[in-house]
């Protein structure tokens, strides 16, 4: 078993590694950058060490500067988390070469799967369904020929790109020659190639994907789906562990599909296999994350498996000590990501310091958060400040303890989604289950105004406040600092009785 | 008894009649209403977080003061910001001449980032929510929107440029019911 | 389904049944006494009353009060929580005769179990085994008879009295008439009558007490037990689910003898059945807890049944919505008393202020509290501050995530047990679940001193903080407020530059 | 380089040098020892919790300022009260005279609560860790016991009385070395 452990990551998902080892007796290092130096995943380290200023490709991407880190402090093992370096294949190169484990799959594996072209067929190969599409084409004549075969609606893709860049929704032939011209243009722009090629549009569609964990002799265990179709601009808001839809029967032939692409991948280590689902119910693969999910903590709740702490004893060559069969499965959980945006304001980011943060408790609620008091919102990192994860027994009983939860978690100083998840959290469709990948591109954010109750208890507590009718003479300093005149006013008053200026009169 | 006005940012008022009640508790009637409410306020620990009791009913409130006479008050999502005065017959018509907005509008940064696009230019008349800039915080793209429908007189960014929290970015005047007439 | 709950209690217990409360959708309403006004128990209510000052007599057990706030405030029913008036037969009848529903078992029960007399024959009727003992007895030579039939070693207890006044142990016979003599004496003198009665002493033993939720049809069902041997004065302060002792056959057993004592006593709601288990697993009836348990949580983490969500279906009528057999267990769970009380200084209470409370998060950790930075602990309530449950997949998973936990929560301005607590958990005999209730008065606290590393770490902090080498400037107002001269000399130094004293030479 | 004493209240005393590195770090090192320590000190939000990173090891620790030159310093289950000096030659000496212990001691109330029983009187010679007096708080009875063998020359409490958190309860003239002499 490894000593010490390097997490390359920050945030709740260092904080949740830092935790991991410290259940497992294992001596945890923590890095930082300069603005990172007070969070709460170097405070329950063991060891800590800067590693440069806060823009990621100087300090969390900065690969030789880690492995520098980790033999210095005597490292046995690297943790990646997600994002970052999770998925940098080279960078798993590297702490081999450095005689570091990388806590994930072989390089090969991650290399492997993360081409999408490779991975497309690494699917087939293990008969799993995969997206009718073409290959790369670069004639409108072969494109035009490619999608009546495929059936429109179709979507065209830059052969060479990524993300969303340069792609195209067709809905009929005659609107194929304009948008396969412009996409064209876009390719080559963008990535100096014009290829495309033609993908199905599937739609509507749930995403649906699969945990898995795997030890280096050949186990492969699959733990459940997650329906994680509820996503705004492609990023996950809420996920759920089981899937409203999925029965017994498709369980199993997700699950059998996962395995499958696992093993033709010689996989070990924790993954994530995603496939879109119709409403004919039929699935098709899309990827493969090779990585821990940030969405982890919805399989942990109903299954009772700790990914992060199993993920590191596969790593260090143990084996899996439990079975498909073993795990017993019970209700439902929910998870909710709290981000620095702000719904009523176009979701612009926000950044700041958060004066207040109390997170919610109490049966059935986990919180993975790295706030605290006082700490500053940065604009160098991604805006996730916390994942609320509720369980019940039944979906709609951990749908209500979220609820709860939401609305006992403060964040004050920094605007956050809290509202506006509650508002998903209420909408019929949510409720019933009845969702899919578009859910929130339809769904307006409700631009509440203050219900005249609120407005009341605020024009009086604002009353109260500034007439100095505080019960207790709990005053504080006011947080404009530079208003120095109210701070010695309000001394006078402490002097003056405190602020109970009623009892004065 | 005494009677106070509380005036919210956007030109909004209500007037308050109070009387202290024993144990810290006190009695209010908005001006125009009939009913009375039984309040308490107190802090809970140092960190702005105050606990009103209202009619038995408890809400949790972070208030930040502001200067002699202002709070800024968050309940739930929202942030409302009061001065509070004690009532004056001359204070309602001086709260009325605030109302009015100004002439002009300054679109800031919301947030550190960078500029990614500049989408309008000096000159151009811009409709209220129309999409002028678009800046970089987070890793993810931001639309920066016209408050309010009127004329570009300033662009004083470019795309590529680092912009931080607050810094104004266009000057905008405004076409609104406010150009008539600036009080003062 | 009730509308709205009045919780008639404080601390973290009401906070739990408040939540439970929102999770039902069913308004909650509040009370407090004067001391209690900013408990979060109030916070999160939709509703809360005061009912007088910080006595317990004249608030949270004023039943007069109580009632008339419920009728004001328009509830259908009152949840006692535990302690105060949880056991009071008076205040459920006088709940039933205002028209509310008390959230417990029917008055008849709670008096059938609540006389020791009554419950033990109870016991005897539905053939559960008793500690072998007599019945009320004033001679001399009864008492010796009595003593001679059961065999030594025996307790003498006062007939009409509770708690431990008056019991004395006698390990042979030629002890017995001292023993006997004194104990009459105080007998007489604490509760007006000199009558003993004698039990056998059973050592060593364990606690072990069987969880079970009744409804009004008949159905009971038995929930799991609970080993509760670490006990400090006759008070629990660490419980786990399961026993590590009990297995599948004495399960059944201890579930059946519960079940059947419930069903003697016409009991509905939740309730608790307390064993002695001594070393040849034979077990003994002691007492039925006519209520909800504080150390409910382990029972609720293991089998994910909301005991006190389930407690208020049945009182509104509702039938159990599980048998027996649909109760899957999982895992084990461990709960920590934290209480205010100083481990280093012969467990006295500590009051005062909480100038920072922070607590411990993340996988498998429940934490069931009514902390918050600036609450005043008061004499006038026991010490219990918060409880922390930690769930692994087995029971060494538990204990050691249980060490996280305490390792992370902060309590600071008032001593707390948890380096005791920890001592506890890391002792060979609880590691290896080798307890009985006699374990905590043999175990010594160490008095651990601060080690080297502490001591160079604490010196190191002072010099920088006193000489203003604090990173950023953040330097806080000194908390002794008497100190004027400091505060100004602060204000001093921050016009010079702020804490950075260092960057200004 | 500079010289302070950091002096803990039981009379323990140390001397360390300090250096200054870039970005908020600093160099320390113990009189006696070898080794120099780096070390940073800053402060977790508002609360007085601070992160001590101390040769690449974070320590928090809650610290309280106590007048110009005092700190209390609460590590894991200890508190330790600090007082830092500059270093001069005729600290050391200083330092030393207040090592011993008063001949008298008070003993005041842990907490607020009810006297129950007092098992000692004016007069009685008592040994360190006897039970003086038993005190109810939160529903529990605790023994209070002596801080040091010695005489008890007041008792100040009877039985029912209620005392507050610091109250002077009884006065011990003790008996241990410290009564020798008394430093001015």
């Amino acid at each position: 078993m490894f000593r010490k452990v390097l997490v390359a990551n920050r945030g709740e998902i260092a904080l949740r590694i830092v935790r991991a080892l410290r259940d497992l007796s294992i001596r945890s290092v923590a890095v930082y950058s300069d603005v990172d130096r007070l969070s709460p995943h170097v405070r329950y380290a063991d060891e800590a060490y800067h590693i440069g200023p806060a823009p990621a490709r100087e300090s969390y991407l900065n690969i030789e500067r880690i492995i520098e880190v980790a033999k210095k402090a005597g490292a046995d093992a690297i943790h990646p988390g997600y994002g970052f370096l999770a998925e940098n294949s080279d960078f798993a190169e590297a702490c081999g070469a450095a005689g570091l484990t990388f806590i994930g799959p072989p390089p090969e594996s991650m290399r492997l799967l993360g081409d999408k072209v490779a991975a497309r067929k690494t699917a087939e190969s293990a008969n799993v369904p995969v997206i009718p599409g073409s290959d790369e084409l670069t004639s409108l004549d072969d494109i035009r020929r490619a999608a009546d075969r495929i059936g429109y609606p179709v979507m065209l893709k830059a052969a060479a790109g990524g993300g969303g860049k340069g792609v195209r929704v067709v809905r009929s032939p005659d609107e194929l020659e304009r948008a396969a011209t412009v996409a064209m243009q876009e390719a080559k722009a963008a990535f100096g190639n014009p290829a495309l090629y033609v993908e199905k549009q599937l739609w509507p569609v749930r995403h649906i994907e699969v945990q898995i964990i795997a030890d280096r002799y050949g186990n492969i265990v699959p733990i459940g789906e997650r329906e994680c179709s509820i996503q705004r601009r492609h990023q996950k808001l809420i996920e759920e562990c089981p899937s409203p839809v999925v029965d017994q029967l498709l369980r199993r032939a997700l699950c059998r599909a996962a395995v499958r692409i696992a093993r033709a991948a010689n996989y070990h280590n924790v993954g994530t296999v995603e496939f879109l689902l119709t409403a004919d119910r039929s699935f098709y693969f899309i990827e493969m994350n090779t990585r821990l999910q940030v969405e982890h903590p919805v399989t942990e709740m109903v299954t009772g498996v700790d990914l992060v702490k199993d993920q590191i004893l596969v790593a260090a060559g143990e084996e899996l000590p439990y079975d498909e069969a073993e795990l017993l499965t019970r209700g439902w959980a929910i998870e909710c990501r709290i981000v620095a945006e702000d719904p009523f304001n176009n979701f612009l980011p926000s950044v700041g310091k958060v004066m207040l943060a109390r997170e919610p408790a109490g049966p059935g609620i986990r919180v993975e958060s790295a706030l605290y008091d006082g700490i500053e919102i940065t604009p160098y990192y991604d805006s996730l400040l916390a994942k609320v994860t509720a369980w019940g027994r039944n979906r709609e009983g951990a749908r209500t303890r979220m609820k709860r939860a939401l609305t006992e978690f403060r964040v004050e100083g920094v605007a956050t989604n809290i509202p506006y998840l509650l508002q998903i959290l209420d909408t019929p469709a949510f409720i019933a289950g009845d969702i899919d990948t578009s859910f929130l591109d339809r769904y307006q954010v409700q631009p509440a105004e203050p219900v005249e109750e609120q407005r009341l208890a605020a024009e009086v507590a604002a009353l109260l406040y500034t007439a100095g009718a505080v019960t207790d003479g709990h005053r504080r300093e006011p947080l404009d600092r530079r208003s120095a005149a109210s701070s010695q006013w309000r001394r006078q008053m402490a002097q003056l009785g405190g602020g109970t200026w009623w009892r004065s009169t | 008894m005494e009677k106070y006005v509380v005036s919210d940012g956007n030109g909004g008022t209500a007037t308050y009649e109070v009387e202290r009640l024993a144990g810290g508790e006190v009695r209010v009637r908005r001006e125009g209403s009939e009913t009375w409410h039984v309040a308490q306020l107190e802090a809970v620990g140092d960190s702005g977080l105050f606990l009103l009791l209202l009619d038995h009913r408890p809400v949790e409130l972070y208030i930040q003061g502001r200067g002699r006479n202002g709070a800024v008050v968050t309940i739930g999502r929202h942030n409302l910001n009061y001065e509070v005065e004690r009532w004056r017959p001359s204070l309602l018509r001086r709260q009325e001449g605030r109302r009015r907005p100004k002439g002009a509008a300054e679109v800031t940064a919301p947030m550190t980032g960078t500029i990614v696009e500049v989408l309008c230019a000096v000159g151009e008349h811009v409709g209220q929510g129309q999409v002028l800039l678009v800046m970089e915080s987070m890793k993810m793209n931001n639309e920066i929107r016209a408050p309010a429908a009127g004329e570009v007189t300033a662009v004083e960014v470019a795309p590529g440029q680092r912009v931080t929290a607050g810094q104004v970015m266009l000057r905008i005047r405004t076409v609104s019911s406010g150009e008539e007439e600036n009080p003062r």
